[in-house]
């Protein structure tokens, strides 16, 4: 046999890649088409988030927490929101409860839907890419209505929400929920996950063992894709998660069309969770009084959710001053890149893109 | 055909010799244009079926429709700065592009267009020219990827020729298979021996592999791998800035009308057909495979390599020898 | 005499060849500039949200393609514009700068976004470029955090039209 | 908790119990920071990952290190606090035990320079290697030399 590392390539790809889902860097090493190592590089997008929460007190804060992970912002309002609040001792209305539950589950629905756009681009069908994008732009809209923004709403403020939902809301949100299941079950199945050229690129690529994941820390839909169940919606309910009925999504193959079809399905689950908080949403206040500047006593406070790309946590450490002493951010993508350098090993360059855009990360939360 | 169109009516009024430079020219020039405007059209047809199929519209802008579209395209590419890098090799990577336009250059003048008479030269086996300007083309994809001095170019380059090989291999036993049952490589023979039956009912399993193969021949998505943009951003082509980008443009779409033209020549009996005129059952034919190649493009993803190539040597190439030991043993018998 | 006849040393009227060869050159620049306008191909550098606003204006509801904006996503080479969006940090300047010069010429830069045109919600930060006009030259900025896609249109549209009256030549 | 006691037995002079204000967590003082790669091999059975790694700059005693630990069986945290001295903070790495502290102990060195001995791969990882300073220290300030400074050379 001859040494396979005689005819070594190093191939660079990115920070500007097509593919990289934002700014991440890989120096891989290639021979024959086989992967052999992988150096992630990343950091090309950092803002230095946690040293501008010790500059900034806590209100003004919040529209940084907004741009952190860019595809999921409402999850990571209500997450920082929430340990304010914890941290305050200030409990919410049961009213902007229920609110934040619809929209931490339309976010999540748009991230998985803006997920399954990027990999079908990743994998060269560019029709997938402009589908998932359109089903995309009618809950922008719909969120656009509540919070007048599109893609960073700002729509938490800390102690509950900014404005409270229109009339006409749940009806059109309905609406558009029936739409987007009808064309995840028929029009996205015909080109994505019952396509055999789809299958053929995505079944078997990049499998990842339950160990593995474990052990790397991988949360969220990459680890339910592997055959753990666990959610923190369901093992430790937050916000309305334990008034409302759903499943844990599960695959017990771990490779990328698992983690696909992970998404695929937990989108349909966060459909049903939304009919049902629209039925059971009560009425009432929207806001909790909580003034613009405050000064939290010194203590450790740690919480921590369920975003679309796992379990997203922040530390927060206060000194009895109107401004965080520490606040650590727990961004689940950022174990995700980690896990890949190991993972790819292997396979060939071109399921590359297949896992990476498996793995669903975003440079906004990784560098932050 | 149209050369002794030209040469008959420069010879009414002018020298043997002067009026075979002149029909020359005038097949020459008529070629040109036709090549040149074959990317231009098609190329619109592609972005606006493109974007129908994701429901988008397409150009609109530029003129009616976005016809001008592609006009503007062209222009802007005339336009830019000429660069080159340093340590290329300027002569070769300057070479690529107008040699695969030349290739195209050259199916065009020897295939007829939907009549045996509109055929700007008439080659007596112009099936198998048109075989050897597609055959040709991996050398020079090879030539652009090692000339830039680009890894992302070198790996497109290998990818480029490898599938291009693979593909080739199950074309010609494909042409060979069609060479059999009609007795010849002329397209106007072949397209006249199927009056009666259409080829593709001898060779059912060869136009499936027909489709497959000009789609890789062609470089198109799906199998556009060599150039595939998410893994090697723009593949051999990675350093050609301006028009020797547009150039590439001019290969592909003329290789992607060669091929439609080709499979209507081959498997639907070119331009036969009941009551209507030959040319308007040609062009509908055409037509018909046209969008059929080119809506293939947005509803399949693209294979990785060690599939494609698996795919080209496990499945196509024993189909196609199967198709054609069966065709021999029955025009032996 | 008010109107004084110009002295023939200093000035001479352009004879007919140079009328047409200037005429042919008009003719030439105003082709090659609607050329040039009708077909921007952007270089898509989004580093952040505005990226991801950047993307609907390619999909399906803005539609960059009616224009001729189209996305071929290939190299830097082949591109005319930098849709630049997004927080450029310190790590990323020096890859901005490199995309920009593989570009031919003439290019053009649209600065997208709060955060690119002056640093915006990030201006503060340690690691962040408080507006990328200190590193390339920019055409078009669009404001916004993120600004909508539709806003995007509306540069491009801008763009142009500055190109087309040949008011912006490109670099 | 159990893996506590069984912990406290193990570690009996080093290991100090601290209340929590948070739900479900244990939190844990580590007095001595050779103990901590015994400490997390013999919990990495029954806590399977790490969680986050908070690291707080309280000038001028000690670099504070949280390590959060969770597992996926239950929403329990156990967290393990050390202390490290401010002048020279150094730390045994426990990379090789759990993977997933490989970056976050990368991204502790890069913004608080805290050295972690044993590490297979200690780089900075989000700051770019000329860059000046270590930006989450308290005593770190963003002057306007900082934010101009793009550690490029251009003239204009």
């Amino acid at each position: 046999m001859k040494d396979s590392t005689q005819n070594k390539i190093t191939i660079n790809i990115g920070p500007v890649h097509p593919s990289t889902h934002g700014v991440l860097r890989f120096i891989v090493d290639i021979s024959e088409d086989t992967i052999v190592k992988v150096d992630p590089e990343i950091g090309y997008v950092h803002r230095g988030v946690e040293k501008m929460a010790e500059m900034k007190n806590y209100n003004s804060f919040m529209p940084v927490a907004d741009k952190l992970d860019y595809i999921a912002a409402l999850n990571w309002e209500v997450l920082y929101a929430d340990v304010i609040e914890k941290a305050l001792n200030v409990s919410i209305t049961p009213r902007t409860v229920y609110i934040r539950t619809i929209m931490c589950e339309i976010q999540r629905i748009m991230s998985h839907l803006l997920f399954l756009a990027h990999v079908g681009e990743d994998l060269g069908n560019t029709t997938l890419f402009m589908w998932g994008f359109r089903e995309r732009e009618l809950l922008m809209d719909v969120v656009e209505e509540v919070s007048g923004g599109r893609l960073a709403p700002m729509y938490m403020s800390i102690g509950g929400v900014y404005y409270d939902l229109t009339l006409s809301f749940g009806r059109r949100l309905l609406e558009v929920l029936d739409t987007i299941e009808h064309k995840v079950k028929n029009e996205y199945k015909a080109i994505s996950y019952q396509n055999d050229a789809f299958r053929l690129r995505t079944v078997g690529v990049g499998v990842m063992s339950k160990e593995f994941g474990i052990s790397h820390g991988l949360t969220g839909p990459n680890i339910r894709a592997s055959g753990v169940k666990r959610d923190l919606r369901k093992d430790s309910p937050y916000l309305a998660y334990d008034k409302v009925d759903f499943e844990v999504i599960t695959e017990n193959d771990g490779d990328a069309y698992a983690r696909f079809m992970v998404r695929i399905n937990e989108i349909l689950e966060s459909i049903k969770i939304l009919r049902q908080a629209i039925k059971e949403i009560p009425s009432g206040e929207t806001k909790v009084k909580v003034p613009w500047f405050f000064k939290i006593p010194p203590k450790y406070t740690f919480v921590r959710h369920e975003t679309p790309r796992g379990e997203a946590a922040m530390y927060l450490v206060t000194n009895g001053d109107l401004k965080p002493y520490r606040l650590k951010i727990r961004a689940p993508s950022f174990y995700a890149i980690q896990a890949i350098k190991d993972l790819l090993v292997g396979n060939k360059v071109a399921d590359l893109v297949t896992i990476l855009g498996s793995l669903d990360p975003v440079p906004g939360e990784i560098d932050r | 055909m149209i050369y002794d169109f030209f040469y008959n009516w420069f010879n009414g009024f002018l020298s043997p010799l002067l009026s075979f430079i002149l029909g020359w020219v005038a097949v020459f020039i008529i070629g040109v244009l036709i090549t040149l405007n074959i990317p231009i059209i098609l190329g619109w047809v592609d972005r606006k079926l493109s974007a129908r199929i994701q429901s988008r519209y397409g150009p609109t802008y530029n003129g009616p429709f976005g016809l001008l579209q592609n006009i503007a395209d062209v222009i802007k590419l005339m336009g830019k700065r000429f660069i080159t890098n340093r340590n290329v090799d300027t002569l070769v990577l300057n070479i690529v592009p107008v040699a695969l336009s030349l290739l195209a250059f050259i199916m065009v003048f020897i295939i007829p267009w939907g009549n045996p008479n509109l055929i700007l030269v008439s080659v007596p086996f112009n099936l198998l020219f048109i075989y050897i300007a597609m055959a040709l083309s991996p050398l020079f994809v090879l030539l652009a990827g090692w000339s830039q001095n680009n890894k992302y170019a070198m790996l497109g380059g290998f990818r480029g020729a490898a599938q291009i090989t693979t593909y080739e291999l199950s074309l010609l036993l494909i042409f060979v298979g069609v060479g059999m049952l009609s007795g010849s490589y002329n397209i106007t023979t072949i397209v006249n021996a199927q009056s009666h039956i259409w080829y593709i009912m001898y060779l059912p399993i060869m136009f499936i592999v027909f489709l497959l193969s000009s789609l890789a021949i062609t470089e198109r998505a799906p199998f556009d791998l060599p150039e595939a943009t998410q893994e090697l951003q723009a593949g051999w082509k990675i350093e050609y800035p301006g028009i020797r980008y547009g150039l590439f443009f001019i290969a592909e779409y003329v290789r992607l009308a060669i091929a439609a033209m080709l499979l209507v020549y081959l498997f639907f009996g070119g331009w036969n057909g009941p009551v209507l005129p030959d040319y308007i059952w040609f062009w509908a034919k055409t037509a018909v495979v046209t969008f059929v190649l080119m809506s293939l493009r947005w509803v399949f993803n693209r294979p990785r390599m060690d599939q494609l190539i698996k795919i080209g040597f496990n499945w196509l190439l024993p189909l196609s020898v199967i198709n054609l030991l069966i065709v021999g043993a029955v025009l032996f018998y | 005499m008010i109107n004084e006849e110009p002295n023939a040393d200093e000035f001479s009227y352009p004879g007919l060849g140079e009328v047409m060869f200037m005429k042919a050159e008009n003719f030439i620049n105003s082709v090659l500039s609607w050329g040039r306008s009708r077909s921007l191909w952007p270089l898509t550098f989004g580093t952040k949200c505005c990226a991801m606003e950047m993307i609907p204006f390619g999909a399906t509801k803005v539609d960059a393609d009616r224009t001729g904006t189209l996305f071929v996503g290939d190299s830097p080479r082949q591109a005319d514009l930098i849709l630049c969006s997004g927080t450029i940090s310190k790590k990323m300047v020096r890859r901005l700068l490199s995309a920009y010069e593989q570009m031919a010429s003439p290019k053009y830069v649209i600065a997208v976004g709060a955060c690119n045109i002056s640093g915006g919600l990030f201006h503060d930060s340690y690691n962040s470029i408080e507006g990328i006009d200190r590193i390339i030259p920019v055409d078009v900025y669009i404001p916004g955090c993120p600004p909508r896609p539709e806003m995007f249109m509306d540069a491009v549209l801008a763009l142009q039209k500055l190109i087309r009256e040949n008011k912006e030549q490109g670099h | 908790m159990e893996t506590v006691e069984r912990l406290k037995s193990e570690f009996s002079s080093s290991l100090t119990s601290l209340p929590s204000t948070n739900a479900n967590e244990t939190l844990l003082l580590l007095s001595e920071n050779e103990a901590l790669k015994k400490l997390v091999k013999s919990i990495s059975t029954e806590f399977d990952i790490l969680f986050t790694l908070l690291v707080v700059d309280r000038p001028p005693e000690a670099f504070e290190l949280n390590y959060v630990f969770s597992r996926y069986r239950d929403s329990a945290l156990l967290t393990i606090r050390v202390n490290l001295n401010h002048d020279k903070p150094v730390i045994d790495s426990i990379a090789k035990i759990l993977p997933s502290a490989e970056w976050e102990e990368r991204e502790a060195y890069d913004l608080f320079g805290i050295k972690f001995r044993g590490h297979p791969d200690l780089r900075r990882i989000l700051l770019q290697d000329d860059w000046p300073g270590r930006p989450l220290r308290k005593d770190f300030v963003v002057t306007d030399e900082i934010r101009n400074w793009t550690g490029l050379d251009l003239k204009f």
